[in-house]
C-alpha cells in the first residue's frame, strides 16, 4: 500500500486523464476489468460544465514512436457526469480522481464545488491545459493566472486538489510552485505537446481540431526532464506521465521524484498496461 | 451482436500466410479467444516483433481487422498492403506472433420479420461479410452477395466469401460486371426489395449503398471503418457524426451502425 | 535560384546551426564535399565571445524515433572563429551564415558587431536558447527580454539578421512578433526540445551535461505546430526546421509557411540529406 | 592514416553473414568505396530496411564498426550483440541491403624506428588490429598479438586476426591463459620493450593497456570507442578529454589516439 494525498494505493500506477474510459471497457471487457483493474486509482476524462460534443474527425495522427490527438475534450457535461458516468465509476475497486476544466474562474468553481459534494470522488485533478480567452495561450502556461486560479477555487475543495500542469510553456516549475503556493495537494505532469499534421497529399492541417497534442513515447524524455525540474523546485507530491509504457520507464520518472506514474497512450497498444508495468515496477523495485 | 473480449491483449503465433490476389490472409491461433465472436466485430492486432521503424517510425498503434473466420479456435483475418502497419503484417508467417485483443465492438444483427439478407461490399470489406455469411449459412439461408473490386487480381479475394452466393464487379470490366457494386445491388433491390442489407467496403462504395438503400427504403447495417488507437473506447479516437448530432465511436458503439443513423459516411 | 534576405539560393535546403561541420566534413570527404555541397547555404555551429570546450561526455543519448545531445556549444571563440574557421568556411560554394549567441547584451553586440565586418559571411543568425542569468529561462523564452536584446544589436549590423528562437516557450509566434517589431530580418525555428534521459541502471543523468535537448524526427509534428503559429502572426521569412529527413517533410513546413528549410539530426543519418531533401522536393514541387 | 571516404552513405549489398563464436560476421559488397581503408578506420552502417522498432524503439542513428578485412571490394565486419543496432545489424544475411558511410576516421600509424608492433585487444575491438595485421604481414613482418575474451565461445573470435600470432586469455579460463590480457602484455614487454603497443577493445581493456604502456614508456596507439550519431564531425558528440584539456572529437581526431594524449581512457 502507498500514501498518496491521504489515498491509500495498492501500487503507483494510475492512468492519464482521457486515455482510459472505464465505462467502455467494460462494455469491451465485461466484470473481468473490475475483478483485475490495471490501475490503483481511475482518473476521469476532463469534465466541463457544459456538455461537449468534440472535435469533428478524424481525430488522431499516427507520429514517430508518438500519436497526435485532438479529441476536444467531448464529455457529458458536469450534470450528465453526475447523473451517468459517476454511479458507474462508483463501482470501480479503487479510488476515483475526477478531472475538471472550465473556461473561467467561475466555471472552474462551479465544477469543483459540485464534484467536491460526491462522497464517490476521493480527489479532484484540475486540467490547466485549457487556453485562456484573453490570452489564447493555456492558463497554466502562466505562474500568475494559474496562481490566481488555485488560489480562488482552493478553499471550495476539501478533497484533494491535483493541479494537472500544461508543458507549453517557458518554465514548469514556476507554475507548479505557483500551485503550491496557493495549497494544491499535488500536481500531475506532462501532458500532451502542441503539434501539427497535415493531410499526407492535400496540405491542409489532417486533424479535424485544426493542431493536436502529441503524447507516447516520442515525448517521454521530455517528461522526464519536466518532472525533474519540477521535483527539484516544489515539495508537492507528483503525478508524473508521457510516454511511460514500462517497469523501467516508470522507474525512471519516479527517480527523478514522481510519487506516482500515470500511463496514457500506452494503454491504447496494450489495455492492461497499467497492471502489467505496475508488476514490471515491483520486480524492478524488489531487485535493488 | 456483441461477445465479451478476454481483458487485456494476448499473445497469439500465426499458424499460416497465404496470398490470395492482392490480398493476405492470416490465420492465428487463439485458445483463449471466445469461440464465437459475432460477426462484423474486429481485433486489435500489432506484431510482437518489430511494431515500429516502417515509414516514417510508423506502425505504432495496434490496427483494426475484422475477423474472417472463427472456427476451432482459429481466427484469419484479410488485408492488403496499404501502409506501415498492413506491410509489416502482410511480411508474417507460420511461427510468428502477434499482439491480438477482442473481439471488439458490436456486430452484425440478423435479418427479422423475413426480410432476405443481401450482402454488399467489396476490397478488404469481404470479411465482416464472410463471417455474417457463415452465420446465415449455419442458419440454413445461404446469403446473396455483390462484390466490387479493382480488378480481376483483387477480385481473387471473392473467394473468401465461401458461405454466400457471390457476383463480382470490377472497375476495370477484367472480370464480373464492369461497374459498380452498387449496380448489382439496385438490381437485386429491383428484383426484391424486402430485404435487409449489410455492407462493408471503402468510404465511397459505403456511401453509395446507404444512398440507395435509403432511397429504396431498405434498411442497411454498415460496418464502419474509423482511425482508431485503442479500438476499446479509451481514446475518442474513431467518431463518426450521427444525423441526430454527436459523434459515436466506431470502435465500441459499431462498427455495425445501421445506415438510418448516418447522414453520410465519412471520407475517413 | 531562390532569394532569402537578399541571398541568392539554388534551393531552400540549408543546415541546423551544429549540426554539419563543413571543415571536418572536408577532412572526411575532401574536395568532394565541396563540388557537391549539400547545402544552399551554410549555418555555422554557434560561435561565442570566448572559446569554449563543451560539455563532459558523453553528450548523446538516442531517443525514440530522435536523440538527445548536450553538447554544450563547444567553439574556439570569436577570435579562433574568425582566424581559424571563417577563411576555411570562407572556401564552401555558398553564402554563410554565422551563428551566434551571448549571455548578455554586450557579449552579443560584440558577436554581431565582429562578424558583421567580415565580407565573408552574408548573414548573422542569433541564437537565443540561451539562458537568462537572472531567471535561468531561455533569453527567447520571453517576448520582452528578446525584444530589447533584438532592440539592442539590431543598429550594429548591415547584414541580415536572423533570431533562432527556442521552443520552450509558451507563445513561440508572440516571441517571434517581438523579433519582428525589433526589426530583425528572419526567425528561424525550432531549436531542440528540452530532454532527460538516465542512466541505463544507475539512476543518474546519463549526460555530461545534465539535460539536453531532443532533435529528429520525434519533434517534427512539433516543429510544423510551431512554424504555423509563427508564419499566422508575422509576416518576416522563416527558416523552419525540426525532424526533417524527406522531400515530402520539407514540402509540409514549406506549406504552413517555412521560406526555408533547415535539415538536422538527419545530417548524421545521411551526410547527404540536404541534396536529398533539396532534389525530393524538387520532384514533388515540379508534380504539383 | 586516412583514406578519404566517397561523399555521403552509399546502398551494398550484404554478400554473406556467418556466425564465429559469439560474433556476426558481416562481408559486404562495396565496389564504390576505396579499395584501401586504413587500418583502424570505421564505417557507419544502418540497415535499410527496419532501421527502427526496436527496444525501446531504436535505433534511430547509424552504428560505428571498424572493418575487420577490406579485399577486393569487399568489407567484412564483426560484431556482438549487444543492443538495438547491433541486435539488427546480426539479423542480416545476404542478399539484405545497408546504408554504409566511410571509412571514416584516422587509422593506425605504422612502427617506425624498428619497434616492434604488439597488438593487445579483444572481443570486438578484434577488427582493427585484424585489418593492422594484414597490413604489417604484407609488409613482411606478421606481428604478436594477445587477445582477450570473456570464455571459450568469444575466445573463438580470435580465428578473425589471421594475419598475426595470437596468444589467448580469458576471463573464466576455458581457453588460453585464465587471466588478463594485460598480463600476457607485460609478459611480451618484459621480453622485449622496443616495441609500439596498438590496442583495442573494452575501456576498462584499454586503460589497463594504457596504464600498463606508460609505466613501461611503451608508446601505444588506442582505438577508442565513443558513442556517436554522425561518425563525420558533424555532431561533436563523440569527445574524449585529452590530457593537455578540452577534448576531441573519437570520430574525425580518432579513433585512433596516441596513449599519450590521454590522462585516461574513459568509461564510455
Ligand atoms: C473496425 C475496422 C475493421 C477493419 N478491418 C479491416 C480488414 O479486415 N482488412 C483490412 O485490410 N483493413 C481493415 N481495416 C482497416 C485497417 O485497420 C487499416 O487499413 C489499417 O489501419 C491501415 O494501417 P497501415 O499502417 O497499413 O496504413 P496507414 O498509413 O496507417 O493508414 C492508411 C490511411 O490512414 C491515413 N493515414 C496516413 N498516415 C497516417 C498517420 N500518420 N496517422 C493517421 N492516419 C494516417 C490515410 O488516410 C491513409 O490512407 C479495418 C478498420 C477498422 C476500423
Ligand atoms: C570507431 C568505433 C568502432 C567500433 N567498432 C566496432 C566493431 O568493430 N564491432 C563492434 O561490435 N562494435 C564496434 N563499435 C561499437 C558499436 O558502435 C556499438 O556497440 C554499437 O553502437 C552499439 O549499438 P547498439 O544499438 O547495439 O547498442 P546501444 O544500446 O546503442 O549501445 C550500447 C551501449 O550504449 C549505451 N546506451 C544505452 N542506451 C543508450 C541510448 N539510448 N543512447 C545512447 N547510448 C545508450 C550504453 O552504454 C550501452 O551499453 C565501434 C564503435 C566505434 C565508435
Ligand atoms: C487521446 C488522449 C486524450 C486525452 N484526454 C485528456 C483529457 O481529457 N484531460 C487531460 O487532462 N489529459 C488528457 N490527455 C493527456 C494524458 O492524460 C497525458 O497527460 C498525456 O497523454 C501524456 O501521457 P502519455 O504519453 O502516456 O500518453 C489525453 C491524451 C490522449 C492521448
Ligand atoms: C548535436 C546538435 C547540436 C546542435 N548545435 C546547435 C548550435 O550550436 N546552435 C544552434 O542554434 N542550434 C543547434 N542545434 C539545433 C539544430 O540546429 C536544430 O535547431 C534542431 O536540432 C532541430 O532540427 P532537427 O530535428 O532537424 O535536428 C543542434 C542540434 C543538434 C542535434
Ligand atoms: S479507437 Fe479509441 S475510442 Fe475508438
Ligand atoms: S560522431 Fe558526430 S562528431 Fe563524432
Amino acid at each position: 500500500m502507498i500514501e498518496f494525498c491521504g489515498l491509500q494505493l495498492q501500487h503507483p500506477i494510475v492512468n492519464g486523464s482521457g486515455t482510459f474510459d472505464a465505462i467502455a471497457a467494460r462494455r469491451a471487457f465485461g466484470d473481468a476489468l473490475l475483478a483485475d483493474f490495471p490501475f490503483s486509482a481511475f482518473v476521469s476524462k476532463t469534465i466541463t460544465l457544459q456538455p461537449r460534443a468534440g472535435n469533428p474527425p478524424p481525430r488522431l495522427w499516427e507520429a514517430q514512436a508518438g500519436m497526435i490527438n485532438s479529441i476536444g475534450l467531448p464529455n457529458r457535461g458536469l450534470e450528465g457526469y453526475l447523473e451517468y458516468d459517476l454511479p458507474q465509476l462508483a463501482q470501480l475497486p479503487v479510488p476515483l480522481i475526477t478531472n475538471v476544466m472550465g473556461s473561467s474562474e467561475d466555471e472552474v468553481a462551479r465544477l469543483v464545488e459540485a464534484i467536491d459534494e460526491r462522497d464517490e470522488v476521493a480527489a479532484i485533478e484540475l486540467n490547466v491545459s485549457c487556453p485562456n480567452v484573453r490570452t489564447g495561450l493555456d492558463i497554466g502556461a502562466d505562474p500568475r493566472s494559474l496562481a490566481a486560479l488555485v488560489r480562488a477555487v482552493r478553499p471550495l475543495a476539501r478533497k484533494p486538489l491535483i493541479v494537472k500542469l500544461t508543458p507549453n510553456t517557458a518554465d514548469v516549475a514556476a507554475v507548479a510552485a505557483a500551485a503550491e503556493g496557493e495549497g494544491a495537494d499535488a500536481v500531475s505532469l506532462i501532458n500532451t505537446l502542441r503539434a501539427t499534421a497535415l493531410a499526407p497529399s492535400a496540405k491542409r492541417p489532417w486533424l479535424g481540431g485544426g493542431t493536436g497534442g502529441l503524447s507516447g513515447a516520442a515525448i517521454r524524455n521530455v517528461a522526464l526532464s519536466q518532472v525533474a525540474a519540477v521535483a527539484g523546485r516544489i515539495s508537492l507530491p507528483i503525478i508524473g506521465m508521457g510516454g511511460i509504457a514500462s517497469g523501467t520507464h516508470a522507474v525512471d520518472l519516479i527517480s527523478v521524484g514522481a510519487a506516482l506514474v500515470a500511463v496514457g497512450t500506452e494503454n491504447f497498444r496494450d489495455p492492461c498496461a497499467g497492471s502489467r508495468i505496475a508488476s514490471e515496477l515491483k520486480s524492478l523495485q524488489i531487485r535493488h | 451482436m456483441r461477445t465479451l473480449a478476454p481483458l487485456g491483449r494476448r499473445r497469439v503465433l500465426v499458424s499460416r500466410g497465404d496470398d490470395v490476389g492482392a490480398y493476405r490472409v492470416l490465420q492465428v491461433a487463439d485458445p483463449q479467444g471466445p469461440p464465437l465472436p459475432a460477426a462484423g466485430q474486429f481485433y486489435m492486432l500489432a506484431t510482437v516483433a518489430r511494431w515500429g521503424g516502417g515509414d516514417d517510425e510508423r506502425p505504432y498503434l495496434p490496427r483494426a481487422f475484422s475477423f474472417l473466420s472463427a472456427r476451432r479456435g482459429k481466427l484469419s483475418f484479410m488485408f492488403e498492403d496499404v501502409g506501415p502497419g498492413t506491410r509489416r503484417l502482410a511480411e508474417l508467417d507460420a511461427g510468428e506472433e502477434l499482439w491480438l485483443t477482442g473481439p471488439l465492438g458490436a456486430g452484425f444483427r440478423t435479418p427479422h420479420d423475413g426480410r432476405r439478407a443481401l450482402l454488399a461490399g467489396g476490397g478488404v470489406g469481404v470479411p465482416p461479410l464472410a463471417a455474417l455469411a457463415t452465420v446465415l449459412s449455419s442458419h440454413g439461408t445461404r446469403p446473396t452477395a455483390v462484390l466490387g473490386f479493382r480488378d480481376e487480381h483483387h477480385a481473387a479475394g471473392a473467394v473468401l466469401l465461401e458461405d454466400a452466393d457471390a457476383t463480382v464487379a470490377t472497375d476495370d470490366g477484367s472480370v464480373g460486371h464492369h461497374g459498380l457494386v452498387t449496380e448489382l445491388l439496385a438490381a437485386e433491390l429491383a428484383r426484391d426489395a424486402h430485404a435487409v442489407v449489410y455492407s462493408c467496403g471503402p468510404p465511397g462504395m459505403l456511401e453509395a449503398v446507404r444512398a440507395l438503400c435509403a432511397e429504396h427504403d431498405v434498411p442497411a447495417q454498415l460496418a464502419l471503418e474509423a482511425g482508431m488507437a485503442c479500438g476499446f473506447g479509451a481514446c475518442y479516437g474513431c467518431v463518426v457524426p450521427l444525423r441526430e448530432g454527436g459523434y459515436v465511436r466506431v470502435c465500441v458503439d459499431g462498427p455495425v451502425i445501421d445506415a438510418a443513423r448516418l447522414d453520410g459516411v465519412p471520407a475517413h
